[in-house]
């Protein structure tokens, strides 16, 4: 029930905010939905933990089926496991910063949040659901707002990038029908088709299928999770996305990807994934060392975060490519860790950006002084990022780096070994923009007068920075919780 | 003993209270709060050293506290723990007093500053990391607090966040030591894939199973344990400023100067030291090459930054030079040194650190004391000052002859065991050893004539003594600078936790007590009063000079490969290719379909006959082809 | 007589008959000659169903039926494409069918 | 026979009575209250609709010429209720002083027309539905030249004619190819013998069909005529003109021509091929929105063929439940069209820059439209586009679905072009605020319903499903 709640909730919540009398009246809405929606999701963890705690080792609790077209044999399955529900936590925490961080979107605000709200059920549907058929829609349901979003709310080339972003994900979600009817048409469970993924897990699919459908599956989802050379719509649509957008996009909505290759094509198609990682793990630790490289000769502070997050989104696909748990396991914990970080750094750029009016580094500088807040929150975000131990990037990294490592061969070892070189580079580029945004004296005399965070903002850097500490500091409990349920995906 | 806890935890709540409240905390009260902390974890930490070394006969290692934070595998885990055993308590009375010392002194020193309360928020981190990295149970726990070291020390070297030279030097420091970690991460990697734990109980035990396995293979000609201790090395030589990975110290001296001492003097630059002798009994037994690598790195180190040490002219330069060179004698002594009864070169690096955390302290906190006075780092730009502080005169002078090793000073006792011990091993890292020491009396020395004696300089402001609590800390550390050495260090502290008799070699002590009085006597004769002998000397050796002083030009070096190729040959090509090549195709894609696109526009000619022309021909074609196809 | 025809002549001078009614629709340029041109086609067609009853089925009376029902709907066709044709006329003053290409592209 | 029999006939009599009815009102209507003819028209196609829903008997008729069964039924039933759209969306249009006295002759024209298609899908014998094909077309012919004042009507009239009876004679040159081959024109008892001379006779026959779904490389009138017809003649041919040739080209392939399967399904590989490709590569490059219209719609008949390829039951299913989502979604799209270009007379890309602005509920009807037949969940061309991809999955062309699904990417462009326009762009002189008539607000109603409500409600693809399985 709490599941279904899950998604009515936003659907509500954005119909009523199109029947909204104005904008204080929007938001309003906006806000109260999304507590709940924030509420519910630690209510879930709650039952879930609860539930784990009495003895329930089912792989996936709460499971409800809905026969939707017994015809097709499609239902709408739902039902969480830990991975789940952690990402749902990490979804929910994001769009409630998000609505706060839009607080002040001027133009045709009922649309804006309207759209994010519906992006954000694709979001949270994505996640609950168990069935592939209801996965794909939901995905698509995710992307399609994305356009409107940065087409009209965006900045700089809105129109160009939010085509090119819509366009290639879209593409990425093209190869995933072909991914999935590959895989619906090859299973057989009782005779019928299924396009259920606990039902599919059972299958054993013949190699020849899987050399054909892993690869397509794994690009379609690795699109949107940035795998390179697919990732160019990610420095441009970022640029132009309106604050919320980009925090929801990256944070979020780059996570289907990692989710969605491990739970559908890792999962279903485990030995093929372990015959052709090599070949996605050479591009995956390209995106996380050529992302990072990427990001020193970057000045646009949004492009710098867009390239980071490719990195940092590279290094997820990367551990999902080890088929190890403990790998897995960091690469959930790096999905979270880098979407409430990438969440809050897209956050304060866009507070920054609407005081300073410029994203370019080198044109703002000692923002520290005159903007103390946001720029001790810009800090500990950096520091985030750069994996510092008590955030919650240090955890998930090295629990990458750890699982990377089970592998002794020389190849793996060597690709591991370039993608840990990452954190060298993360800390060049990150100092680097603390260096030159915060510190150092002041660049321009207007920036004396810079309106400090109001309460809004407060209210959203302050929940994503406490979300960041909390996994920084005591992450056993969502690691064991993810650990479980990778046991029944990757064994 | 489970109270140690509380060692590391009120510098945290004291981290906690100035970090959350910051403006709304008032100066006086959040100073005095962490330095109450500090001051309790102090009094904790002797008397946890009282009970441990004098109340239990045998120095076995304990773990009062312990939890699991973070499971990996089933066997592969770290925990959050306190490890005590000598090595790790004697860092705990270090850390804690030389904290307090400064905590105490800064209350002076930086009173007014508009970070006041930020100011003793990150030094409360830095205590806190700090002692959390010596007590860690396993290389994780210790992996971790090392980075946290490592970013305190990054915002309090940037404290002065508005000067771009504090800037550049605290974001310099970070970065060296991080690449530096990352050989100690994935060094810690390889070592723990092997032993399947990071615990220190099992790894550091030799007769662990899995070192065989790791001394069996090889890569490169190398076995793979000596590859993961000299990659975890690399960690500590970055964070020891070991040569080529010293170049962010001398810059680290922007940060205030009781942090210098704290930091970049007493403690944080040990760790290195303290990581190499606590992993001691693996590179002992298993891989003698990667000790041999230690010595060396010491070895060249130590010769390295003294001769630098001589050309500089900024005080705290010269103490951060220095402090490399004296860290290299620690490095060099656990590098030559053998286990259990061999274990003289260990217990002498303690030792050392011991000894060394109070005396170069008490010469940072004596250059912040003069600083503060004439507002100058520049020893040109002083002179004479014994006359306006006699206080900081003396205790400065302490700490010169307790560094150039004259007796009975504490330094003289440490470089005394690490000579003999390098004596035991290579003449020739003796020779270095001792010349070091006396080329270290002699810029120490040139340091204090040159700003103690030497001409009358007119000052803007008079200069003026520091006051009352900057003095405290300073006689404290003279008084531990004077006595330290007299502490029978083997007793306690050993590489198998078995008391080590130690008997004084005396034909090493005389001559290096020789060493250094010759090397006080020349720059006695060069500083003493204004000379041009110094000038002389400078101009003969012209080119050999200029490359001192210009410190080898390693910066230059460093700033070329990570400006001219990282930065102009990689990432800018980079970004080129992502923009112009990659990106480009995606946006080829779309534009060569609209080419398509307006190329057969021709085909929709608006002409009906050309439309039926069309139609038929498709009509014959597919017959035609289904033909052939199907006959 | 018929019975000296073979039905294979009959079915050059039919296919013959479709391609040039089919060749006159493609090239002439006059609207209502290249409705000529179908119509062409159309009798090409009725007589195949003719002589396809005749020849192969003679017991069938299909073909023939068809027949009619072509001529019938040809003639339809024609008239409605004529008055479409007067319309054109007196809009653009031209039936010339290479006149007609307003839309294109 | 029976009366009871003939109501076997239900569809098509219904019509005629329509018709009929329609020729005795406007004769005997006072010439002051003409307009009212409109809202007979209405309430008449309303009428039809209902009835066609009505239970009712199936079976043949006429010695095997005429056969109904239900899923034909629903076949008409489909089209009827998109004539019935059509119909709403025509009322303001033919209110205008221009038309009021004549316009009757559109409704009479729709309304034989609609006979045509009735007699097509229910065809027994290749005669009956020669019949039924030329029905459809020549009425509609004389609709697109019905703006009589306008050249570009003509225009469209003679391309539609001229093209229509060339292709037809093309097809029955085909049909006499098959009646030799085989001496049989009874659907019913019509067996294809095994003679090369079939491929000859099938595909003459096929591509007079094909042109009517237009299908590449017979497609080229499609665009022309629909840019020159009035937007609801240009309904009336992409949805319902096309919508019953996909129909009984299915029913055809699927019975009288199973037996070369192989061969079809090779022509229709090929064809759906080009016909995606072509149409969404001409699309992209529109700026009149009827056009782009066009094109969009030829690349939809490539998707159809998707469909068809399968062979299936599966493969009928997803053609109809497609065209039934397709119905709804074009018909929305071609509404705000007529609507737009009512009220304003514009029609081009340009002119819809900022529309959302000044028309936010057209706009949103709009988007609704083109995001379904984009295939963007939740709306119903999203599960229509994707059971036609599971359809050729099926069947195991995956080459052929990624060359399909890469379409679906262009198409999203070119519908992301309009939404962009009317959400996005900025207009100085955007298209005045207007309020649209009833009736047409109703269809629009009608058609986002069926958009919104098609796809979640999956009794329709079962009920569907189920006919198929029986057929």
């Amino acid at each position: 029930m709490i599941l279904i709640a899950l998604i009515v909730i936003p659907v509500l919540t954005a119909l009523a905010v199109m029947f909204a009398r104005d904008a204080r009246q929007t938001k309003n809405l906006s806000a109260v939905g999304m507590s709940v929606q924030l509420t519910l999701s630690f209510y879930l963890l709650y039952l879930f933990l609860k539930e784990r705690a009495s003895g329930n080792t089912e792989p996936v609790l709460f499971g409800k089926r809905f026969e939707w077209y017994p015809g097709l044999n499609i239902n709408f399955d739902i039902g969480v496991d830990g991975i789940s529900v952690a990402m749902i936590l990490l979804t929910s925490i994001v769009i409630f910063t998000g609505i706060f961080a839009s607080w002040e979107v001027k133009d045709q605000f009922k649309e804006f949040f309207a759209s994010l709200i519906i992006l954000a059920t694709g979001v949270f549907g994505f996640f609950i659901s168990l069935d592939l058929f209801v996965m794909f829609l939901f995905f698509e349901l995710a992307v399609i707002p994305m356009y409107l979003l940065i087409g009209i709310w965006g900045s700089g080339k809105k129109e160009y990038s939010a085509m090119k972003l819509t366009l290639m994900l879209m593409a990425g979600s093209a190869l995933l029908v072909v991914g999935i009817l590959g895989i619906y048409f090859h299973s057989d469970v009782n005779g019928t088709h299924s396009f259920n993924i606990l039902e599919l897990t059972n299958q054993n699919f013949s190699i020849e299928m899987q050399r054909i459908f892993f690869p397509i599956t794994f690009i379609g989802f690795g699109v949107i999770g940035a795998l390179f050379p697919f990732h160019t719509w990610s420095p441009d649509g970022h640029s132009s996305a309106p604050t919320a957008v980009s925090m929801l996009h990256a944070g979020v909505l780059m996570k289907l990807g990692g989710y969605g290759c491990l739970k559908v094509a890792i999962a279903l198609m485990p030995e093929a994934a372990h015959e052709l990682s090599w070949i996605f793990l050479i591009l995956t630790s390209i995106s996380v060392i050529y992302g990072a490289l990427g990001v020193i000769a970057q000045s646009d502070l949004k492009y710098i975060n867009a390239y980071s997050s490719v990195s940092h989104c590279g290094l997820v696909l990367f551990a999902i490519l080890m088929l190890n748990k403990t790998a897995s396991n960091g690469a959930v914990l790096q999905m979270i860790s880098h979407g409430l970080m990438t969440a809050l750094f897209f956050g304060l750029i866009g507070m920054l950006y609407s005081r300073t009016h410029t994203r370019i580094v080198h044109e703002m500088g000692g923002l520290m002084k005159v903007l103390p807040f946001l720029s001790v929150c810009y800090v500990i975000a950096g520091l985030a990022s750069l994996g510092l131990p008590g955030l919650s990037g240090f955890v998930a990294e090295m629990t990458i780096f750890v699982g990377a490592f089970q592998h002794p061969d020389m190849f793996h070892r060597v690709i591991t070994i370039v993608a840990i070189s990452s954190i060298v580079v993360t800390a060049v580029y990150i100092l680097r923009v603390v260096g030159s945004l915060l510190m150092g004296p002041i660049k321009k005399e207007e920036y004396q007068h810079l309106e400090p965070a109001k309460w809004h903002e407060k209210l959203a850097t302050v929940t994503l920075i406490i979300a960041i500490v909390i996994i920084g500091i005591a992450p056993l409990w969502l690691s064991d919780m993810i650990m479980e349920s990778l046991g029944a995906i990757l064994d | 003993m489970s109270y140690v806890v509380l060692i590391i935890a009120l510098p945290f709540a004291a981290f906690l209270i100035n970090g959350l409240l910051n403006r709304k905390l008032p100066h006086r009260l959040a100073g005095w709060l962490a330095t109450g902390a500090i001051g309790v974890a102090t009094a904790l930490a002797w008397f946890t050293a009282f009970t441990y070394f004098f109340q239990s006969t045998s120095f076995e290692k304990i773990i009062p506290f312990q939890v699991t934070w973070l499971r990996f595998t089933e066997t592969l885990q770290i925990d959050m723990g306190i490890l005590l055993d000598p090595i790790s308590v004697m860092m705990l009375v270090v850390i804690t007093t030389v904290s307090f010392m400064v905590f105490l002194y800064s209350l002076g020193y930086m009173h007014g500053e508009k970070g006041f309360v930020r100011y003793y928020a990150f030094l409360s981190l830095f205590s806190f990391s700090m002692l959390g990295l010596v007590v860690a149970t396993n290389l994780f726990q210790l992996y971790m607090f090392w980075e946290l070291v490592g970013v305190s020390s990054y915002l309090l070297i940037g404290y002065y966040y508005d000067k771009p030279e504090a800037v550049a030097a605290a974001k310099k420091a970070f970065i060296i030591t991080r690449f530096a970690d990352f050989g100690f991460l994935v060094g810690i990697l390889l070592l723990s894939y092997y032993t399947d734990t990071f615990d220190f109980a099992a790894i550091t035990n030799p007769n662990h199973s899995a070192f065989t396995t790791m001394t069996g293979s090889s890569f490169l000609g190398i076995s793979v344990l000596t590859w993961a201790l000299m990659l975890i090395f690399m960690g500590g030589a970055g964070k020891s400023a070991m040569f080529p990975l010293h170049i962010w110290l001398p810059d680290a001296m922007e940060g205030p100067t009781p942090v210098s001492a704290l930091i970049h003097a007493a403690t944080m630059v040990v760790a290195g030291v303290f990581l190499v002798a606590r992993m001691f009994p693996v590179f002992s037994f298993h891989a003698p090459e990667a000790l041999d690598a230690v010595a060396f790195i010491g070895a060249f180190t130590l010769l390295f930054a003294a001769i630098i040490a001589c050309t500089q002219t900024d005080i705290k330069r010269i103490l951060a030079f220095s402090t490399m060179s004296q860290i290299g004698y620690m490095m060099l002594a656990l590098g030559v040194s053998g286990y259990g009864e061999h274990g003289l070169g260990f217990t002498a690096s303690m030792f050392h650190l011991f000894t060394h955390a109070f005396f170069k302290a008490l010469l940072f906190l004596g250059a912040g004391s003069i600083i503060h006075a004439i507002h100058s780092n520049d020893i040109r730009e002083m002179g004479n000052l014994r006359r306006h502080q006699p206080v900081t005169h003396i205790v400065f002078l302490i700490a010169c002859l307790a560094i150039a090793g004259i007796p009975p000073f504490a330094g003289f006792f440490s470089k005394d065991e690490i000579l003999a011990a390098t004596l035991n091993s290579s003449l020739v890292y003796f020779a270095i050893a001792a010349f070091t020491a006396g080329l270290t009396a002699f810029y120490m020395f040139r340091l204090y004539f040159l700003v103690f004696w030497n001409r009358e300089t007119v000052y803007e402001h008079k200069p003026h003594e520091s006051s009352f609590i900057m003095l405290v800390p300073m006689i404290v550390s003279a008084v531990g600078s004077a006595v330290a050495g007299f502490i029978p260090f083997g007793k306690f502290v050993s590489s198998d936790s078995q008391p080590l008799h130690i008997e004084m070699n005396q034909t090493v002590a005389n001559l290096s007590i020789v060493v250094a009085a010759t090397g006080i006597l020349i720059a006695w004769a060069f500083y003493k009063n204004e000379s041009p002998l110094p000038e002389k000397i400078a101009s003969t050796l012209k080119g050999l000079y200029r490359i001192a002083q210009k410190k080898f030009y390693i910066d230059e070096l460093y700033l070329f490969i990570t400006k001219k190729i990282i930065f102009n040959l990689i990432s800018k090509p980079i970004a080129w290719f992502d923009r112009q090549v990659i990106d480009a195709f995606m946006d080829f894609t779309a534009t060569a379909t609209n080419k398509v696109s307006a190329e057969i526009k021709g085909l929709q000619s608006g002409q009906l006959q050309h439309y039926a022309y069309i139609f038929l021909s498709g009509v014959v074609l597919i017959v035609l082809i289904m033909i052939f196809n199907y006959a | 007589m018929m019975e000296h025809v073979p039905i294979s002549h009959v079915l050059i001078v039919t296919s013959a008959m479709f391609f040039i009614g089919a060749y006159g629709f493609l090239t002439r340029r006059n609207l209502v000659t290249m409705l000529i041109g179908v119509e062409l086609m159309l009798n090409a067609v009725n007589i195949n169903f003719v002589i396809f009853d005749r020849y192969l089925f003679p017991n069938q009376i299909e073909g023939h039926f068809f027949a009619l029902f072509i001529i019938a709907i040809a003639a339809a066709e024609a008239a409605v494409a004529i008055a479409i044709f007067i319309n054109l006329y007196r809009n653009i003053r031209s039936i010339n069918v290479e006149e007609v290409d307003k839309m294109k592209y | 026979m029976s009366l009871n029999e003939l109501m076997i006939m239900r569809h098509e009599l219904v019509l005629v009575a329509a018709v009929l009815a329609l020729l005795i009102i406007e004769i005997g209507m006072p010439e002051e209250r003409k307009q009212k003819i409109n809202v007979f028209a209405a309430i008449i196609a309303a009428t039809v609709t209902i009835i066609g829903f009505l239970p009712a008997d199936t079976g043949m008729l006429f010695g095997g010429m005429y056969s109904t069964d239900p899923l034909r039924m629903l076949m008409k039933n489909i089209l009827n209720i998109g004539v019935f759209l059509i119909i709403l969306q025509s009322v303001n249009w033919l209110r205008q002083d221009l038309y009021k006295d004549r316009s009757s002759e559109f409704y009479l024209l729709t309304f034989s027309s609609l006979i045509g298609v009735s007699y097509m899908i229910s065809a027994g014998h290749f005669l009956m539905f020669y019949l039924g094909l030329e029905l459809t077309t020549i009425p509609i012919a004389a609709l697109a030249s019905y703006e009589q004042f306008k050249s570009k009507s003509a225009e469209a009239g003679i391309k539609l004619i001229l093209s229509s009876a060339f292709s037809s004679a093309i097809l029955l040159f085909g049909i006499s190819i098959l009646y030799a081959a085989n001496g049989d024109l009874y659907f019913e008892s019509f067996q294809l013998s095994d003679s090369l001379i079939n491929v000859l006779g099938f595909i003459f026959f096929f591509s007079g069909l094909a042109f009517k779904i237009s299908v590449v490389p017979f497609h080229l009138w499609t665009a022309d005529v629909y840019e020159g017809s009035p937007t609801n003649v240009t309904s009336y041919l992409s949805v319902i003109s096309k919508g019953s040739s996909v129909f009984i080209l299915t029913i055809v392939l699927f019975t009288l021509f199973r037996v070369i399967q192989p061969l079809w399904e090779d022509v229709l590989y090929a064809t759906a091929i080009l016909t995606m490709t072509i149409g969404n590569l001409f699309a992209i490059r529109q700026q009149n929105l009827k056009r782009f219209l066009a094109f969009s719609s030829i690349a939809q008949a490539g998707f159809i063929m998707l469909g068809i390829i399968n062979g299936t039951s599966l493969g009928m299913t997803t053609v109809i439940y497609f065209v039934v989502i397709y119905v709804f979604s074009n018909l929305a799209a071609f509404g705000v069209l007529q609507t737009v270009g009512h009220a304003s007379g514009k029609l081009t890309m340009d002119d819809y820059n900022g529309l959302y602005k000044t028309n936010p509920q057209l706009s949103l009807v709009m988007m609704l439209a083109l995001f379904s037949l984009a295939g963007i969940p939740p709306l119903a061309g999203f599960f229509g586009k994707f059971f036609l991809f599971t359809a050729v999955a099926e069947k195991g062309y995956y080459t052929l679905l990624l060359i399909a699904v890469v379409n679906t990417v262009i198409s999203l462009y070119y519908y992301l072009l309009v939404v962009k326009a009317m959400f996005i762009n900025a207009n100085e002189n955007p298209i005045a605020s207007f309020k649209s008539d009833y009736s047409m607000r109703i269809s629009l109603v009608i058609c986002v319903a069926g958009i919104l409500i098609t796809g979640f409600y999956s009794p329709v693809f079962e009920y569907i499903k189920y006919l198929c399985e029986t057929f």
